[in-house]
């Protein structure tokens, strides 16, 4: 599992940061959205991986076998952050746009 | 509060094996059929295999699952299947008619027409 | 005082499924029911009017019936891959109501059976524009939806 | 018997849901219009919320049940949101 | 006397009371007013120097001390001693006597408070370094000197002359003291103080510390550009451009003597080493000889006279290089009379100026018949220059040949002085002789700019007067004039060093009056023969008069300031994003792996903890669609959008497959609400062709080939350490303590969601912060959204379908759109309150179970959302009126007040209560505090999301506005 | 039960927050009343600070540790208040209340909403100074930062709005280095509280300690992105000169905030123990070339704003580089610096505006931008006028010239007295005898090249400004435009009269880092407030 998860979370990595590397803004926000998705991950996969352990404690139920659940509000204040911050780059990305007629991070049309 | 699962009757066990494999089976042709059929509108029926019949089984067998499991009267999984019963279609209109009037905006022959300005936009 | 009963009923129920069914959550749930089923009024929807609300299984029941039916036969189809025939359609259905209830009722049916997709809808013509994956006979597909729903659509709902 | 049973209908169950997203993200991919691909979202989520459900067939815990409530009452507004881009050019009028 | 350390603070600070003051004489109407607050200072200063004279005779020493920085041995700390106080005599005479001069010499248009504000605050500063007792104390000082020595040069700061030479001045003279500031930090580093007293006790520790070099080159540094020496000298002619009280007071008599001040200051700590010698003689020898040369050669009369001080303080410098008790004395009495004479003549040249209206000798002539008194008086100050006896200028040059004869260190450069000093002698009678003979005799001039020059009204003239009386005086009878001020001055400097000397005008046959002699008539000769050349010749030395220091130091401060910054700022530095971003994930990948690589990372034994198919299943598509979402972005936004939802929920079936299901409802959530979000602005962005791929260059190849390395490199980076932290379980972690504790005291058993409202709640309270003002900043920056002109236009789809209700003759416009959302509407309407009741039960269940308060605020937005979806803006608004803004205001205001609840009961901020409530019929029910938190959060989230998506929405309504306007101003035209 | 004066120490967040949530009730109209609440707060905030300041220079170490929701320390939230945050929650409120008087000449009315924003910038500011919990100081700093894109963007047109979507970007990525580090060291350490951590750092075992420097050093980096060190700082300049005078006045803080947490981080956790000096040669070096570039960039740049920027950069680098020396003394003298150098470039920004707004270039840049981007829904913005006052330009020109001397460290205004407290600690009288080090010399020198050329551009573009152009009409002002410069160039020379005993202040705080274990045993034995009733302690159904 652990193999799995960090591959995958490698993989979003490295889609986000060739993403947020290119010229056009929305390929910024994709890249973003993707590094987010991988950070929130990495944070997730912190505490351990245990599956079908979700810390709700019940009466019979040790609680020291749980997942460990301080990551798990980690991610939950990160998924909050990052669903703003995305909101508002998007945002102005369109300002951004409406402002400079194009869709480059520099605000350029460039002769690739 | 939960039964073990080797302590499931036999009957409850076969009868939630076949209802999940059942749906879970349709489900996969469904998804077959929607990458294999040749155009959009026949791709349009696939998936509804998923929809009616696998959200139907798998609904079933968690509900014998877990009405026997708990010994208590579990059913809301249905609202799963109420849910999903009503709330597929509009995707499935509206696309469908999204797709329809972006093929007659293309000028393509195969699709009924209701003539309409050509022009080609492709937002894709 | 209570816009929308039958809906506060299915929404305290459903709070009910959701919760367990307990003194506390049917009051709980009714409060709830209630609550929402003013938001839903503040949305000044068309109140529908079930004339004859007692056929409404009649026609679940009609509706599972061909679900099952059209699965297996949309199944086989794609079974047979590139040895069936290529008999797919579209067919213009004339439908008689201009009720939007009566009209996603019949649309949540035909999108669900699988088979039978809705496309588009035209109001002046008060016409259906389906497409069917098996379509042998437009007629018989015509006849069948008027005979097998919209008698029932017309009768609940008008 | 009915462990052995259930264990191997719900990881089958799992594994197959688990191919048919496979097959749908396959359509995904390859389009080859907006359209198939929405759809093809739409068949994702769907199956998605399948194997949710299955996966707390095969744990035995409800907890998993929301999660799997959520796809089914919300997933399908991203869609449609998609659906009335395609057709309107516009989410929201 | 007790009043004696006063009146050192008095003195310093007085000057700067009385420029405040002037300063705020904002009525520039009155002149004498502020000439009325200068004078007053000044002479006060003056009177305050003569009556401290009696402690600091016979080598006593008057001391003022208060703390300023103790810790790092800066201290308010004034001392006067014998130099210092007939350098704040000098100063504050001169200045009595600039002031009287100037309240003649400016003219009406000039702002004469600010003049006379910044000349108070220079002699303030002036004062300061001549009375510190602290070596950075007096480092302030000195800086503040330059600061207001660069005002009163910009004073015409209409005259690029003006600005040019004052900035030049600010520059070196700053730099100047930077340097100092070093040399005396290392000063303090060598003796452990910043004492003056100690630091010239210390004498002999200091030559012989490994550190004694840098220290001498940096107080070096700071002295010699101060006083104009080579090669730093070139700002002083081009600092001429000030008004003339200006030149006569801060370039003859103070400012530049702060250089050789602060040499004879340290003399006793720095000097007598060879080192000290070599560097100063060299530099002095140079700017002496150097100096009059060139002043012979200057066309301006003040040019001439700068150079002249150039060349007069390098004979200053050179006396000090030599290191003899004697020299030093000959020095200082030359300081003195410098300052008489060259301020007298600065003065004449201001009066010459003033009436002819100009200073180029080439047209100047004949004025002693218009300008007698002041021209008589010109003459006796420039033969004081040349060194004529029995002015005093003779005096002090005497000494300094007597001293050039004599050998102190066996070197090429002692052995070359004697014949550097005749010759520079030589070439200052010339310049003297010259200035006298072009500008006061000869032909009447002709061309004038004042036509009929006259004599200056009379107390214009008494400085010069003044001035040139003092200097006859000190030449005929020095031992009873100021024989006893300076025995005071060298004792205080020498002590017990003080040398036998004799203040005489006759010493004697020897070869000094020999040197004298020769320098006198070989001037006359000099100036005899090239006199033709000079009355036509260009301005400047020939040969070299293209090498001048002042275009060489502007052209590389230009060059390395400039051109050079600017090359290096476009080669360090961008201004683009891309190479910003690529930096910056360079970087941060070094810092992740730099660690362990250095630390030599070894991985532990590799546990192969089994896979579940169906999980990895999952991920091969996950992967996929992520490479994909990556691939199609570019050009197929659409299609990028699907993907990434794709991605998304395969994370979120993660979360539930690693026991998340918190997670899990969230991401689903803010997938939706993204989702469309991103929907929304895709309105806004073009459509981007595919087809119009264009060429790539081999650059943009390789651009994209290293931001592939580097995307491949983070993956595997982030692969790497997430497994490696993965794999560790986490040490005795404080999750226990939640895990344990949630239910007993957090009173929930849903321990992630107890954490967030209880064990972290101020966390969450952040978190709702941030979602609220990012929602401010959207709706804020949305009010103004212009979409780009080629979005402008009604979406295509729309268009052809309006075009196509407007052909059928049956069909009314927007059918098509009506026919459309009929059925879905319905549905969509119907679904508002089982959404809204989900989210309610979503909440209610939070502390226990999965949910929560943020994840209902979405779900309730989504309901808002979706009759916006089904009935566009205008309908859904003519019939939900949410108010976003209360929302988050009443949410915040919710969290907020039960966070402070609990101060009511004596508990910090945001503890948590917590009980059953027996309800009747109902039975127990837990109540807690949090719940109300977690209710604040609800409706923030709710307020927050419904205020972006409806911001993002209503620019669709507000650009048909737009349009309906534009094409009504077209219409209008 | 608790001393009320205990809850001081949340008053910091709490107020601003409190002010924000209130100001949102408030129309776009109500604008007297948004000012008022706004200016309110700010007061406020000011006094507070003062009051614990004041409590923080007496004899105690630790102003206090609050405990938030009551729990113990590694489990719940901690605020510390200590020397440096107290300091710092002072720095912030001085810039605030200048910056917020500044605009309310005009600034605050060219958009919506900027009194809240501006009240939760305070908020994340003041949060990330006090908090001891590092996913926290995570929260705070991304209010504080979604706060600063809303300013920053406040005014829109082009170059603002590109500006800010370039500051957008890189702090989001910043955001993301910031989690993965935060998470690597819970996974590694297993605690997120500053104090536990640094006491549980000598337990760890060296393969965990790895990982766990992997964590801080992309940690550093977040924090490096927001102090400007090169080569993560080259939106810096831009982002600060595109923003709005007041905004850019409240900015000059920010970058503070980046060395704050690595001041405050390295001396706790890599004081001594296992992490001895991690990073710092890093900082050195970086510190370095930062400081190189910001000299470059002083002297390159032609407009006033981006001069000002690379300010920020050259103070940033002196900073870094103190800091990577790491010795108490200099470091002392680095805070006073920090404090003075805010200050300057607080008001330098803010000058900037008044000082341009005379010239003609900018005043058309900003007519074309509001006619072409104003909106017919934009409630009549009422272009404040100025009086030209008499004597403007004088004022201006002093203002201008006591920042060049700011700037370039001469006397007689805080500038000198901090570059003399830092080089003096290096080689002078607090350094006796200790020979400087190649790395001490090339600060020195690098510190004295920066002075120059601060020096030399000031003066080359303040020539060409006030000088210059004597067409150039005289800007109009307002008086609560210049008051707020003024006042904070009043506070560098009150920093420098009183510079003994504000260096005293900052040696004992600086004493009081360079002792973690004082700090970790304060926040461990804060004690909870007896009494709390539990819940009962059987876990089970309801």
């Amino acid at each position: 599992m652990e193999l799995i998860l960090s591959l995958a979370i490698g993989v979003m990595t490295g889609c986000g940061v060739w993403l947020i590397l290119r010229p056009r803004t929305y390929q910024v926000i994709v890249g973003l959205s993707l590094l987010s998705y991988a950070v929130n991950l990495f944070i997730f996969g912190v505490g351990g991986v245990k599956s079908n352990m979700p810390p709700i404690l019940a009466g019979d139920v040790l609680p020291a076998t749980l997942a460990d659940p301080v990551p798990q509000a980690l991610v939950l204040t990160a998924i909050v952050i990052g669903f703003a911050t995305t909101a508002l780059f998007l945002v102005v990305l369109l300002a951004s746009r409406g402002l400079t007629g194009n869709d480059h991070v520099d605000g350029r049309e460039e002769q690739r | 509060m939960m039964l073990p699962i080797s302590d499931f009757p036999l009957w409850a066990a076969i009868a939630v094996a076949i209802f999940l494999l059942l749906g879970a089976i349709l489900t996969l042709i469904g998804t077959i059929g929607f990458l294999r059929l040749p155009s959009f509108y026949e791709r349009l029926h696939a998936p509804t295999l998923g929809t009616s019949w696998g959200v139907g089984g798998t609904m079933v067998a968690s509900i014998i699952f877990f009405t026997v499991g708990t010994e208590r009267f579990i059913i809301h999984e249905i609202l799963i299947g109420i849910f999903v019963t009503v709330t597929t279609p509009i995707t499935f209109m509206l696309l469908a008619r999204a797709a329809l009037h972006r093929d007659r905006a293309e000028g393509d022959q195969q699709v009924p027409h209701k003539i309409e300005v050509s022009g080609t936009r492709d937002p894709n | 005082m209570l816009p929308f009963p039958i809906l506060t009923f299915c929404l305290m129920m459903m709070w009910m499924l959701l919760n367990g069914f307990t003194l506390g959550h049917l009051i709980l749930g009714s409060l709830v029911g209630f609550a929402a089923g003013w938001a839903l009024a503040s949305l000044r929807p068309e109140k529908p009017r079930l004339k004859k609300w007692y056929l409404l299984p009649k026609l679940a029941a009609i509706v599972v019936v061909d679900i099952f039916r059209s699965n297996f036969s949309v199944a086989r189809l794609i079974v047979m891959g590139k040895k069936r025939p290529n008999s797919s359609g579209f067919i213009l259905l004339p439908v008689q109501t201009e009720n939007p209830f009566a009209l996603a009722v019949l649309a949540v049916i035909l999108t669900s059976t699988p088979g039978s997709a809705w496309l588009e809808y035209d109001s002046r013509n008060k016409t259906v524009l389906l497409h069917v994956l098996d379509l042998i006979d437009r007629d018989e597909w015509v006849a069948m939806i008027k005979n097998r729903y919209e008698v029932l659509l017309l009768e609940i709902f008008e | 018997m009915s462990a052995i049973i259930l264990l191997t209908a719900v990881s089958l169950a799992q594994l197959i849901f688990a191919l048919a997203m496979v097959i749908a993200s396959v359509r995904m991919l390859r389009g080859p219009r907006a359209q198939d691909r929405i759809i093809a979202l739409d068949t994702l989520y769907i199956n998605a919320m399948l194997l949710l459900v299955t996966f707390g067939i095969g744990t035995g815990r409800t907890v998993y049940f929301e999660a799997a409530l959520v796809i089914g009452m919300l997933g399908f507004v991203a869609t449609v949101a998609m659906a009335k881009f395609l057709m309107r050019g516009e989410v929201i009028e | 006397m007790t009043l004696g350390p006063y009146i050192l603070v008095l003195i310093v600070l007085l000057p700067f009371i009385g420029s405040l003051a002037s300063a705020f004489i904002l009525n520039t109407t009155s002149r004498d007013l502020p000439v009325a607050v200068a004078a007053t200072v000044t002479a006060c200063c003056l009177a305050l120097c003569i009556l401290a004279y009696p402690n600091v005779v016979d080598g006593n020493v008057l001391r003022f001390e208060a703390e300023w920085l103790p810790q790092f041995g800066l201290n308010f700390t004034l001392r006067m001693d014998g130099f210092a106080w007939i350098f704040s005599t000098l100063i504050t005479a001169i200045g009595l006597l600039v002031v009287l001069y100037a309240r003649y010499y400016m003219s009406e248009d000039d702002p004469i408070p600010r003049f006379f504000s910044f000349l108070l605050a220079f002699m303030g500063a002036m004062l300061g370094i001549v009375v510190s007792g602290n070596v950075i104390l007096l480092s302030v000082f000195w800086e503040l000197t330059s600061i207001f020595s660069f005002l009163l040069i910009s004073y015409w700061h209409q005259n690029a002359a003006a600005r040019d030479g004052a900035r030049m001045a600010l520059t070196i003279t700053g730099i100047g003291g930077f340097c100092l500031l070093v040399g005396m930090l290392l000063l303090g580093n060598i003796t452990g103080t910043y004492d003056l007293d100690k630091i010239l006790a210390s004498g002999d520790m200091i030559r012989e510390h490994p550190l004694y070099l840098p220290t001498l080159i940096f107080i070096l540094l700071g002295a010699l550009t101060k006083s104009a020496q080579f090669p730093f000298h070139f700002w002083l002619p081009n600092a001429m451009a000030a008004p003339t009280p200006v030149s006569a007071f801060l370039h003859s008599a103070t400012m530049v003597k702060a250089g050789v001040f602060l040499l004879v200051r340290l003399w006793p700590a720095l000097s007598g080493t060879y080192e000290w010698f070599f560097l100063l003689g060299l530099a002095g020898m140079l700017t002496l000889l150097l100096g009059a040369y060139f002043a012979i050669f200057q066309q301006d009369l003040k040019g001439l006279l700068a150079y002249s001080t150039i060349s007069h303080l390098g004979l200053i410098t050179t006396l000090l290089s030599l290191g003899s008790p004697l020299a030093t004395v000959a020095a200082i009495f030359h300081m003195l009379n410098h300052a008489t004479f060259k301020a007298s003549l600065f003065m004449a040249a201001g009066i010459i100026d003033h009436e002819t209206g100009t200073r180029d000798m080439r047209r100047l002539s004949g004025l002693l018949r218009y300008l007698p008194i002041t021209a008589t008086l010109a003459m006796v100050a420039s033969a004081a220059m040349a060194g004529v006896p029995l002015l005093n200028g003779f005096l002090s040059k005497e000494m300094f040949f007597a001293e050039a004869v004599e050998t102190h260190a066996d070197s090429w450069l002692d052995r070359i002085l004697p014949y550097v000093a005749t010759l520079a002698g030589a070439f200052s009678v010339t310049y003297s002789l010259r200035f006298i003979h072009t500008v006061f005799f000869g032909p009447k001039p002709e061309g004038l700019p004042k036509s009929e020059p006259h004599e200056p009204p009379h107390w214009m003239r008494f400085p010069i007067e003044f001035l040139v009386i003092v200097c006859l005086i000190v030449g005929i009878v020095p031992s009873i004039s100021i024989a006893p001020f300076l025995a005071t001055a060298v004792m205080s400097v020498l002590g017990a060093k003080t040398p036998e000397y004799s203040l005489a005008i006759w010493h004697g046959f020897n070869i000094p009056l020999l040197m004298s002699a020769i320098a006198l008539i070989g001037g006359v000769l000099i100036y005899v023969a090239i006199r033709r050349y000079l009355a036509t010749c260009e301005d400047g030395p020939p040969f070299i008069r293209r090498l001048r220091g002042q275009r060489i130091f502007e052209r590389v401060l230009v060059a390395v300031s400039w051109r050079w910054a600017r090359w290096a700022e476009s080669r360090i530095g961008t201004r683009n994003l891309q190479p910003q971003l690529r930096w910056i994930v360079f970087i941060g990948f070094l810092a992740g792996l730099l660690p362990l690589w250095f630390a030599g990372f070894e991985a532990r034994p590799f546990v192969f903890t089994g896979v579940d198919p169906a999980f990895a299943i999952l991920w091969v598509l996950g992967a996929g669609m992520s490479l994909a979402a990556a691939y199609l972005a570019k050009y197929h936004r659409l299609a990028a959008l699907v993907m990434l939802g794709g991605v998304g929920l395969v994370v979120c079936i993660t979360f539930v497959w690693l026991s998340a299901p918190d997670l899990a409802i969230t991401q689903l959530l803010v997938e939706v609400v993204t989702t469309v979000l991103i929907l929304l602005g895709l309105r806004w962005l073009p459509k981007r062709n595919a087809l119009l791929v264009d060429q790539m260059t081999i650059r943009a190849r390789a651009r994209r080939f290293r931001d592939l390395v580097l995307a491949v490199s983070c993956g595997i980076g982030m692969s790497f350490i997430a497994f490696a932290v993965m794999t560790m379980p986490v040490p005795d972690a404080i999750a226990n303590y939640f895990l344990e504790n949630a239910y007993s005291e957090g009173g929930g058993r849903n321990v992630v969601n107890v954490i967030l409202v209880d064990f972290r709640g101020f966390d969450t309270m952040g978190e709702i912060a941030v979602l609220g003002v990012v929602a401010l900043t959207v709706y804020a920056l949305l009010r103004r959204f212009r979409p780009a002109a080629d979005s402008f236009a009604v979406p295509e789809q729309q268009r052809i379908q309006a075009r196509f209700d407007e052909e059928q003759p049956e069909r009314a416009p927007g059918d098509t759109v009506r026919d459309y959302l009929l059925v879905p509407s319905v549905i969509m309407q119907w679904m508002f309150p089982v959404i809204i009741t989900f989210a309610v039960y979503l909440f209610m269940r939070g502390h226990d179970m999965p949910g929560g308060g943020f994840s209902a605020g979405l779900t309730m937005s989504i309901a808002f959302l979706l009759q916006y979806l089904a009935g566009g803006t205008r309908w859904a608004e003519d019939r939900i009126r949410i108010l976003p803004l209360r929302w988050m205001g009443v949410g915040l205001l919710t969290a907020m007040a039960t966070g402070m609840g609990a101060w009511l009961l004596g508990y910090p901020f945001l503890t948590s209560h917590f009980r059953y409530l027996d309800l009747p019929l109902v039975g127990k029910v837990p109540a807690a505090t949090a719940l109300l938190f977690d209710l604040g959060v609800f409706m923030l989230v709710v307020g927050s999301t419904v205020l972006i998506l409806v911001a993002l929405a209503h620019q669709s309504i507000r650009i048909n506005r737009l349009r309906a306007m534009e094409a009504a101003k077209a219409e209008e035209r | 039960m608790i001393q009320w004066s205990h809850h001081l120490i949340i008053a910091p967040i709490l107020v601003p927050l409190l002010a924000s949530a209130l100001l949102l009730f408030l129309d776009e109209r109500q604008r007297v009343a948004k000012a008022m609440i706004s200016v309110i707060s700010t007061l406020f905030l000011v006094l507070i600070a003062f009051i614990l300041l004041k409590i923080e220079s007496g004899p105690n170490d630790f102003g206090g540790v609050y405990l938030l929701g009551n729990w113990a320390a590694p489990f719940g939230i901690v605020l510390v208040l200590d020397g440096l945050s107290a300091l710092m929650l002072f720095l912030a409120a001085l810039l605030g209340i200048a910056a917020l008087v500044f605009s309310l000449a005009r600034w605050h009315a060219k958009g919506a909403h900027f009194h809240s924003m501006f009240q939760l910038l305070l908020a994340g500011l003041n949060g990330a100074f006090l908090t001891g919990d590092l996913f926290n100081l995570f929260v705070f700093f991304e209010v504080m930062l979604a706060a600063s894109y809303g300013l920053m963007l406040h005014g829109s047109g082009p170059l603002r709005v590109k500006a800010g979507m370039h500051y957008i970007a890189v702090n989001l990525v910043a955001a993301l280095f910031f989690l993965i580090g935060v998470s690597l060291i819970y996974g590694t350490a297993g605690t997120l509280n500053m104090a536990d951590l640094a006491a549980r750092l000598p337990q760890i075992e060296p393969d965990r300690l790895m990982l766990l420097q992997a964590g801080a050093g992309v940690l550093g980096v977040a924090f490096l992105i927001k102090a400007g060190m090169w080569p993560l700082c080259f939106w810096l300049p831009t982002a600060y000169s595109a923003a709005s005078a007041p905004v850019a006045g409240i900015f000059a803080i920010l970058s503070k905030l980046g060395i704050y947490v690595i001041l405050r981080l390295t001396m706790l956790l890599f004081g001594d123990g296992p992490l001895d000096g991690f990073g710092a040669n890093a900082l050195l070096l970086g510190g370095m070339v930062t400081l190189i570039y910001g000299i470059i960039g002083v002297l390159a740049s032609q407009a006033l704003g981006r001069l000002a920027g690379y300010s920020v950069l050259v103070s940033s680098g002196t900073l870094l580089m103190v800091l990577g020396i790491n010795d108490g003394v200099v470091s002392s003298g680095a805070l006073l610096y920090l404090v003075s150098s805010t200050f300057t470039i607080s008001a330098f920004f803010m000058l900037i505006e008044l000082v341009e707004r005379g010239q003609d270039a900018g005043a058309n840049v900003l007519a074309v931008t509001m006619e072409a981007y104003g909106e017919g829904d934009e409630e009549g913005i009422d272009e404040a006028e100025g009086v030209t006052m008499p004597g403007t330009m004088a004022i201006l020109g002093l203002c201008f010239a006591a920042c060049g001397i700011l700037l370039a460290g001469l006397p007689p205004l805080s500038g000198f007295i901090a570059k003399f407290a830092m080089l003096t600690a290096m080689l002078g009288a607090g350094a006796i005898g200790v020979p400087p080090t190649a790395a001490i010399w090339t600060l020195i020198v690098l510190v004295i090249l920066s002075g120059v050329a601060s020096l030399i551009a000031m003066t080359r573009v303040g020539i060409r400004t006030f000088w210059g152009s004597l067409e150039g009409t005289v800007p109009r002002v307002l008086v609560i435009e210049l008051t707020p410069v003024m006042f904070l160039l009043a506070l560098t020379l009150l920093l420098t009269v009183w510079a003994g005993p504000a260096m005293q202040y900052m040696d004992t705080t600086i004493r009081t880092l360079g002792n973690p274990a004082s700090y970790i045993e304060a926040v461990q034995k804060a004690y909870r407030v007896p009494g709390y009733q539990s819940a009962p302690t059987q876990v089970g159904d309801p």
